[in-house]
């Protein structure tokens, strides 16, 4: 983890409601691998933050690293922003997603939320021959996925969160990744999760993980706001995360 | 540079820079080794930490609020036998003081504490927090108990009841008052749509305090060190409470938000400030720049 | 819409929107008048007045925070006699009803104040400003000699000590609480470079008050009507304080920072909003356009 | 006094330091007149505050009027600015400057401010063929006014705050108008005023103005954060001023 600062290179829009900033960065960056993060806020020229406002900063999961120091974000085009503006990152934050060595089929679920924070595994996974399916729930389905690569599978779920062959899906996945929106995390994991066990018998473990995007205060396991409660005790998110076995953690709350 | 920070008598708590960060910032160890010089820093003040375990609050714990935010933890510990177990070591290996914060439960947890503190080299002193709604009396038999402890002894008053508080707390043995803990507020959150409550963290929160350590240096006797804590976000910002009359200060959320902001405030009161060469470059010089990368700069530029 | 901001019995004061500015925004008169649809609100609090004539604070009155503003103007007024024989006039034409603003001198001043003021009709309640550092016997006597005028009566608490002040200024007579005056604080001006006291404004204000008000609500019998004040700089804002147990709110200094959000708020709350069209273009519409500007470009949109 | 909405239509680089927006504005701003001035901030397409630093409004008095629809500031060039922007105006605040029936000569003098807040009344004055002299202050000498009307003459005061032909120009003038910075307002003025009472005997009413240009909270007269004193009683720079006789204005403290 590192503090350092970068800029803006490009920009560009890859869908109706998203842009893609390249960002500049320290070399310690370039080795991110996916599920990592940087926290980034916005800072002017003379190295100074501006405003309070927002006071934290935002959490970037890239979804490509260019080379030795080109980092690629999407974020919602409808905010604006500037090549040459000045970013200070904090990062790389969390630990890299766990594969199981002989990854062949790989199930990705979106539940009220952009599926951005799962894209970044995908160039690795399809050079290695997996097959990726991603079932994109809820608000989910609002995301336009004409910009991913056209391997990949996408299945837009009903409002029951079903989908076609969805028995089949879970069947054949080796493993399940699931990111939710920051509304109802615990509640919207429980929702998947009754849905995979009403649909599989057993429920391994290292099969299904759950993806955390909260916002991270300090990102270093110091304020604890990002507390987790498992059957393995309490867990960061910042530090332990950004998976989670859904088999192990604590849903209720 | 050395500061005293507590009254004299008894064991005396000295620092080399009159900055530490504030309870509850930077974790109970070393959390922040890889962004923050800990050798510019005056102290390490620990997390809270409790006699029994406390589990994290349920909920909703971080509320956005407009140049802030609200934080309700609750405080998580696995109490203070296993905070010591596990922090023992990194707490010798640190450059500096460290001073483990106790959330001020009751007197017989302060007496618990004792016995498993007052053999503890490496803890320095202790911060006994108060709990917002405590009456005078009750802060009385905390304290007492707490300064039972063969430690130094800063205690943190609550925001509101500053003023109340001190006298009672002097009386009972506090050696320093830490002025104060941050306030508390009720925010909505966004997406439960409720109401939560918590402590308040921004800028706007340092004014408030400042004035309340302004008029607590005017109200308690001149040999008691005031800590100024609240909202501190730039090194003119802790100036601002030593004039008001603080011999040191403590840094709160700044450092989530920029963790540099905490070192360059400790360098800055320290004297340490990395300072800009008169011909530097924009891209050769920021004011987060530690001695070392200005130095190191400085060097390749008269070999370059 | 009918909110009655005034405990029942006496003379009690009924508003028509549960929105009004707080003492000290918007003047002695209607200074708004052109920036702001007064028949929207609830009623003016005017501006503080004592009985006599008080000068304008020298020194620093602004400084720019933050996220917020300092202000000390030392509360200028020309005495009360001439505050009425300036203003009877133009409170007689505004819609809505004029609640005085008092600040808290002494005694013998409400007693002078009622002698002036109960004839009066023009004035429909008073607003009792404590200072920040009375204690809760001269709050009983100051609040008794004010409950003695023929009006209903506000009681402004200060931040600090609205907790413990509360229960003193109900028996003395207080017809509503409001809670609370901007919490006072001390920062830095930047042109001479000394610290400098005065209120503290701005959106972090918020959280602080409406916990308090949340707190006041349990304290208090139900009877006793709070106005919740501090930091509002949105709907939203006043809705929590509604939500929080407050019948009523006062909006501070965001009306200088935006004027049309003091009128945005009360038709908000007072059930006058002007709905954006579902296909309305972004610049046929805007969140402050009233309902006459909303009826015109609808017409005029589906005249073209 | 109006609340209305403008935007920046273009953006002039005019001096090494200063540049000039073009505001498409609300024709009731296209009659104002020297000395007044808006109150204004930037505010998002959707037309609301996206955060309260700085919190209070910038004021700002336009150097020209273009047209019906455009007014034109002078804003350090420094500060980024983006055509487009949306902007909120408060305004037109304050009376206009009141010039002499039979205005030959007028001295204009800037001290620790830049001229800005001045710089409207040239053009009526010029073709009115009044002479003009500008006399730079203290800071004031660092603004450069090679775009200002080459008529105008401009004098550079010595650290003493005097200028070669001081006398001259002072018995000359048929008005001055003082601008001073928000630092030390009263003492400058005080400065100037023992500088002109030394070098003429008589200073009469009406012969010598202080502008104010102190951030105004609100602009109507409401918070009395501007309240000045004078021999006539209170007075305020947003309703009254921003120019006061400085023969009655109280100058103490
Ligand atoms: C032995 C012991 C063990 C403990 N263990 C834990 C633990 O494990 N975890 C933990 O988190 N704490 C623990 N505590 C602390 C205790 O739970 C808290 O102090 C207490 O619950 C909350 O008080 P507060 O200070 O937040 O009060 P306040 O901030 O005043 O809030 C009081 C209540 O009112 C509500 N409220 C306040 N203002 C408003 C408003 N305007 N509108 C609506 N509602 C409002 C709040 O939501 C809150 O529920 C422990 C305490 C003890 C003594
Ligand atoms: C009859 C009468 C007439 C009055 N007339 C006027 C009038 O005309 N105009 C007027 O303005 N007021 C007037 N007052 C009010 C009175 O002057 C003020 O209430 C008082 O001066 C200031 O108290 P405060 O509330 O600002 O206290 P605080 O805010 O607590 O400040 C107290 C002092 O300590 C200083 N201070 C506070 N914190 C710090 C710190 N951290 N560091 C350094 N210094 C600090 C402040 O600058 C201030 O000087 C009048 C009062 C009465 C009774
Ligand atoms: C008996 C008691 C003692 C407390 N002592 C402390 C304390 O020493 N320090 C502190 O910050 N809060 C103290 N509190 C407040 C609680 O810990 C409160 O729940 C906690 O501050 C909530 O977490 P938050 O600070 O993240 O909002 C105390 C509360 C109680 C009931
Ligand atoms: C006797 C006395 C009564 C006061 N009453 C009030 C009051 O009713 N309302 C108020 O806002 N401030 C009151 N104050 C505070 C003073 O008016 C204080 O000087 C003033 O608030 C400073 O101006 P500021 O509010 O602009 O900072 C009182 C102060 C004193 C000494
Ligand atoms: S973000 Fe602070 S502990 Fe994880
Ligand atoms: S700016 Fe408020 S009275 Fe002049």
């Amino acid at each position: 983890m590192k503090d350092t600062q970068a800029y803006i290179e490009r920009i560009r829009r890859v869908s109706r409601d998203y842009q893609r900033l390249e960002l500049a960065v320290d070399k310690s960056l370039s080795s991110m691998l996916a599920g990592q993060a940087v926290l980034a806020r916005r800072i002017e020229k003379d190295y100074e933050i501006q405003h309070w406002n927002p006071y934290l900063r935002e959490l970037w999961f890239p979804v490509e690293i260019l080379n030795s120091n080109i980092i690629v974000v999407e974020v919602p085009a409808a905010k604006s922003y500037q090549p040459g503006q000045l970013l200070s990152l904090l990062g790389p934050i969390g630990k890299p997603f766990k594969f199981r060595r002989k990854l062949r089929n790989i199930l990705l679920i979106a539940y009220d939320t952009p599926p951005t924070s799962l894209l970044m595994m995908l160039p690795a996974l399809l050079a290695n021959d997996a097959s990726v399916t991603m079932v994109l729930m809820g608000t989910a389905c609002q995301y336009d996925t004409g910009h991913l690569p056209e391997e990949i599978e996408i299945v837009h779920a009903e409002e029951d969160l079903s989908w076609q062959d969805m028995v089949m899906t879970l069947g054949w996945a080796d493993q399940v990744f699931v990111l939710v929106g920051p509304s109802k995390e615990l509640a919207n994991f429980a929702d998947v999760m009754r849905l995979v066990r009403e649909r599989r018998n057993d429920v391994p473990a290292n099969y299904i993980f759950g993806v955390f995007q909260r916002q991270l205060p300090c990102a270093v396991g110091a304020c604890y706001v990002c507390m987790l409660r498992s059957n393995d005790g309490s867990k960061l998110q910042c530090v332990d995360g950004p998976a989670f076995d859904l088999t192990s953690l604590h849903l209720e709350n | 540079m050395v500061v005293e920070i507590t009254r004299p008598g008894k064991t005396s708590l000295l620092l080399s820079t009159p900055v530490m960060p504030a309870a509850g910032t930077v974790g109970f160890g070393d959390n922040y080794h890889r962004l923050v010089d800990y050798e510019k820093l005056g102290a390490i003040i620990t997390n809270p930490v409790t006699i029994e375990r406390w589990n994290p609050a349920s909920g909703t714990r971080l509320v956005p609020l407009p140049g802030g935010i609200l934080v309700h933890t609750g405080l998580p510990n696995p109490g203070l036998k296993r905070v010591i177990q596990q922090n023992r070591r990194v707490w010798g290996r640190l450059p500096i003081p460290v001073v483990l914060h106790l959330a001020g439960t009751s007197a017989p947890h302060m007496k618990q504490a004792g016995e498993m503190i007052d053999g503890l080299d490496v803890i320095a002193g202790i911060e006994l927090g108060l709990n917002d709604d405590i009456d005078e009396g009750e802060a009385f038999a905390l304290v007492s108990a707490a300064a039972a402890i063969e430690k130094p002894l800063l205690v943190r008053l609550p925001f509101y009841e500053a003023g109340h508080l001190a006298p009672a707390v002097l009386d009972a043995g506090a050696d320093a008052l830490v002025v104060s803990a941050a306030p508390r507020g009720t925010a909505r959150e966004e997406h439960t749509g409720r109401l939560v409550s918590g402590r308040i963290y921004g800028p706007l929160v340092k004014p408030l305090v400042l004035r309340i350590v302004g008029r607590l240096r005017r109200q308690v006797p001149e040999e008691v060190p005031i800590i100024g804590a609240g909202g501190i976000h730039s090194p003119l910002d802790a100036r601002d409470y030593i004039e008001a009359g603080a011999v040191a200060v403590q840094v709160d959320t700044a450092t989530w938000a920029q963790p540099k902001m905490l070192e360059r405030i400790a360098r800055d009161l320290g004297g340490w400030i990395a300072t800009r060469r008169k011909d530097a470059l924009m891209d050769e010089w920021h004011p987060d720049m530690g001695q070392t990368e200005a130095a190191q700069r400085g060097a390749a530029q008269s070999g370059g």
